[in-house]
């Protein structure tokens, strides 16, 4: 089994910004990305996943520390204060 | 007082979500819904267009657009000053107030069907023209003095969102195409259209059947303003039909017009071009509030003011 | 014997599932297929029964409860007591014979469409009203001596499962709107009903192949029982329909609804009420087994019998 | 030249793919809606088919499908041998265009309907015909002297992949049911069915636009043959049309059908049966490219082909 | 990055106890969760997702282990023997 | 807490593997597995999820280290040249 230490980092946002988000993960570096469709509650109130002015997406990048820190950033900088925003990670082993 | 057997599938709707029904509608058949009504609209409203000299109409409807640009200007006010709400959040609300329903739009269709009263059928244009203009106004309502509107990215959401971009489309192949060449399509995109619209207003009920609780959040001056709002618009709309000259089916939709809040294009636009605004007030005063308080009270209000304004 | 094109859309679709075709259709698709089914069911019995005097209806459709209420009650002892199911296994199951299949009864409706023979429009009525009494004495067989009923939560799951709400929230509707009023929907609830019949059957198909091989594993017993008891309903309803006065087409309506089973209110209700029931028995036995051998032979059978009773 | 307003929807897909709008139909509906298709086309070859004794069309059949067989042996070295491309990618590619697009043939049929020009109602039963042999002999192709098919894996994902399994599946339901027993699925699956197509076109747009920048990719030898293999399939099929003696309608649809590329059954069938083969190469040929000028410039040409060796 | 360790939870379970299950988790304590359509395969058989009876739903709740452990004794007190359910853990760090 | 050390394995791949991997998957002696549609972008390019040609399944699977293993191996030398393909894996808790 090969060993590459990689980060996990898991993004669960508004629906509305799945292209914009996008756009910043590929420029900050990322070589992929998987999203899901999301319903969820959190500070910013439930959503209902009914309409998609109020459903979720769930952004998954794999990546090094340092591609996950720039990602981290660049969200917590532009898009915390104003988007129902939930970011975590955990270290993953990559499998091929 | 008109009654039109359609808004009862918006009460089933919001009655179950009061009472926990386990109904959803699928995400993916909302979508599919607003899809076929926006398009459907749009188609009938370029086969309309295409039965009138284009020309004549730039006039009229340049002068609706500059009164339909009013309405926001006079909900910001109210909202920011009287109702002491945050800059953001002010302008937000104007913008769906400003902008139109076209679900709200098609329930008044469907009264005047159900009315045999004749319109001008390119009324559907103005609701077209009268979508964008306060998507605009509310962002530079929330930025003045403040700076920094992102146009590109603002004028893209309005103009290529999904909800302009195909009723503009729906209006350009209807035009293109004609009555004549429409035909085969009618059976889908017109037969069917009071069936969809009930459906939609079911997912609608459901929807706001949850928003109505937020509203209750927001205090009595939000869900007055739901309710002061789409009539004073409204009685902009009834006199400015009346000097331009429409018909009493014409001067109503043109009021409904006025008075409805948009709920599926100006929140998508609202959430990328004002991020800090909160959406649930802008939503639940539109969907919870102004959206039912229309198709119930309003509509047959508006109908009654059109026609006496018109002396019948 | 009588045979409708429509069952063999179930055909094509058991024959997809067995043959491990890739046809799949999507489950927001399923969810809008079936909410189109009951609502259009709801609005068409709403309708007819706008046409009747209510009142003159309650007795008879008390009577044909208090029968229909027999069917978990003969159901029961058959399986825990003959067949050694559990207490809970023989509960759920019986509750999903007394209920009914609202497709079961809109397949045998276009077989009354292709053979031209009239029934009572108010039929519909008792199909509402026969799809929650079992559901309560299914629990109530379950938790027998046990203790332990969650009434709340069972009563909201049965009143307020979006089966039985969409049936009598569209029956209220189309009783409310009437013939004239719920015209404009007619082309998308009535005219269509047939072909989205016909997709939902080719959706059972591919569900009901799934559920065959479960089926089989639970032996000869549950097998036996999913066709004998659909002709032992049956024929408490033909009787009940001839004694009750009802018509030919009236008649075998009961018949069928009676031998129905339901697979979708019932799996539902049953899954939160009694959870400990394995909803692979019932569920293989009634949409497995008993929902075809009810489209394919029990319908005509029945037919036959109505007719045979009124000695035609 | 002849102009059918249904394709502007395929423009206004393309366009909003091409602005970015964020108009997106849900995939749940995109299967809905070529499930649809796929159905209705079969049924109505069904019903057509019900109409003629079958015996005498099996020679026919029989002549057409080889002649059918040709193109993906022609389209092969082609790709090969002047295109340079590897084995797997030209062998996928050849059995992409010898294989039928259903949409392509669907907007031929709604053109014929708009001409008011007969055609051989059997036509969709050569469709069927034709859209399964050219994905055995890519699969041949592509293991030539390599050596390791599947075929038990292959020929089932030929058969027994959703496309052809509701077509094969709606043609014998047609054929079985007839045209009276098909009556009452009429009003959904023959008259929503150009609608339908409309919103899926719509769709298709939305695709298609994701795929030109991936055949600019691969170069100009591509798009160079991602339209002229259409015009050499189409003028094999006007000949063979005419000398079978064939209505104008008639060549003109064999025609169309050996012109257009597949891209719901190939790309299916091939990703399981030809994995190496890269799927951008033969969708964005066949999709981005070969499916526009059919829709827009294909169709037109073969039907003035059509004409012209029918000597009108 | 801020460094604040937490569990991540994730329970696969059956559909229709979608409403009843989010209103235990919010009443011990979660402040979010996030909901996902789901099918798979376990010791109850196959969940197809073809059909809302045959579907599951994957639940994640981000949290601290008290909380975590609260959520997971309750499920298997109260549904564990009746319902098809997986529940397991990973630590994850918020990043924001 | 029960304490069932275990490994979760993520697989994203192209939906048209869905019922091969499935087979594949229970073969080699899993318990059971989680499907969730997904889209999004790799080395393969786009995988839009719009239509079933272009749309990403992902794959979870919680078992002991030894057939995450066999699965791994087994994907990696049948599918990985061909198909679109990733794999990581993430040592996880079982609460039940
Ligand atoms: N504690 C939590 N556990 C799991 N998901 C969460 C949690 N908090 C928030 N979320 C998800 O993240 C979204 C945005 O969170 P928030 O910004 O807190 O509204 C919510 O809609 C949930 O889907
Ligand atoms: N070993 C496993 N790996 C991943 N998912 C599983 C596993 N076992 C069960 N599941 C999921 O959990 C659901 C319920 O599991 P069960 O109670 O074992 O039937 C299944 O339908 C699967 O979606
Ligand atoms: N770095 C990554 N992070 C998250 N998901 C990825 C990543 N790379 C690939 N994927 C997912 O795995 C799928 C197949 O990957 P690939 O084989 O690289 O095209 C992609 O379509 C993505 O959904
Ligand atoms: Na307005
Ligand atoms: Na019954
Ligand atoms: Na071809």
């Amino acid at each position: 089994m090969p060993d590459q230490n990689m980060l996990l980092l898991t993004i669960v946002t508004e629906s509305v910004l799945e292209d914009t988000l996008i756009d910043e993960i590929m420029a900050l570096g990322a070589r992929g990305y998987t999203i899901t469709d999301a319903r969820g509650r959190g500070t910013h109130g439930l959503r209902s996943g009914r309409w998609s002015v109020s459903s979720n997406i769930k952004i998954e990048v794999v990546g090094d520390a340092a591609l996950v820190q720039r990602i981290v950033e660049r969200l917590q900088a532009q898009y915390e204060r104003d988007y129902g925003l939930l970011m975590f990670t955990c270290p993953v082993e990559l499998q091929n | 007082m008109s009654f039109e057997p359609v808004v009862l599938f918006f009460v089933l709707g919001v009655l179950a979500g009061l009472l926990r029904s386990d109904l959803k509608i699928p995400a993916a058949i909302y979508e599919a819904l607003s899809i076929f009504i926006l398009l459907a609209i749009g188609l009938k409203g370029g086969v309309e267009l295409a039965k009138y000299p284009v020309a004549s109409l730039i006039g009229q409807g340049l002068i609706i657009v500059a009164i339909g640009a009013l309405i926001p200007l006079i909900a910001f006010p109210i909202l920011h000053r009287l109702g002491r709400l945050a800059r953001a959040d002010a302008a937000s609300i104007a913008a769906h107030y400003g902008s139109v329903s076209v679900v709200t739009f098609s329930v008044g269709l469907t009264l005047l069907g159900h009315e045999k009263i004749d319109y001008e059928g390119y009324m559907i244009v103005f609701l077209v023209l009268l979508e964008m203009p306060a998507l605009v106004i509310g962002v530079l309502l929330a930025r003045w003095g403040v700076g920094g509107v992102r146009w590109g990215k603002m004028l893209h959401e309005v103009f290529f969102g999904k909800s302009i971009y195909l009723l503009v489309g729906g209006l350009v192949i209807g035009f293109v195409a004609g009555p004549e060449g429409i035909k085969p399509l009618d059976k889908l995109f017109f037969d069917l259209f009071k069936g969809v619209l009930a459906l939609f207003l079911l997912e609608m009920g459901l929807v706001a059947s949850t928003r109505i609780a937020a509203l209750r959040e927001y205090g009595a001056f939000l869900a007055g303003f739901a309710v002061v709002m789409p009539l004073i618009s409204a009685t902009l709309g009834t006199v400015a039909g009346w000097l331009l000259g429409l018909s009493v089916g014409g001067t109503f939709l043109l009021a409904t017009l006025f008075a409805s809040a948009s709920y599926i294009a100006a929140p998508a636009a609202m959430r990328i071009a004002v991020p800090e605004a909160n959406p649930a007030l802008s939503i639940g005063a539109s969907l919870g509030m102004t959206f039912p308080f229309n198709i119930f009270l309003g509509i047959p209000i508006y109908l009654w003011m059109a026609r006496t304004i018109h002396g019948g």
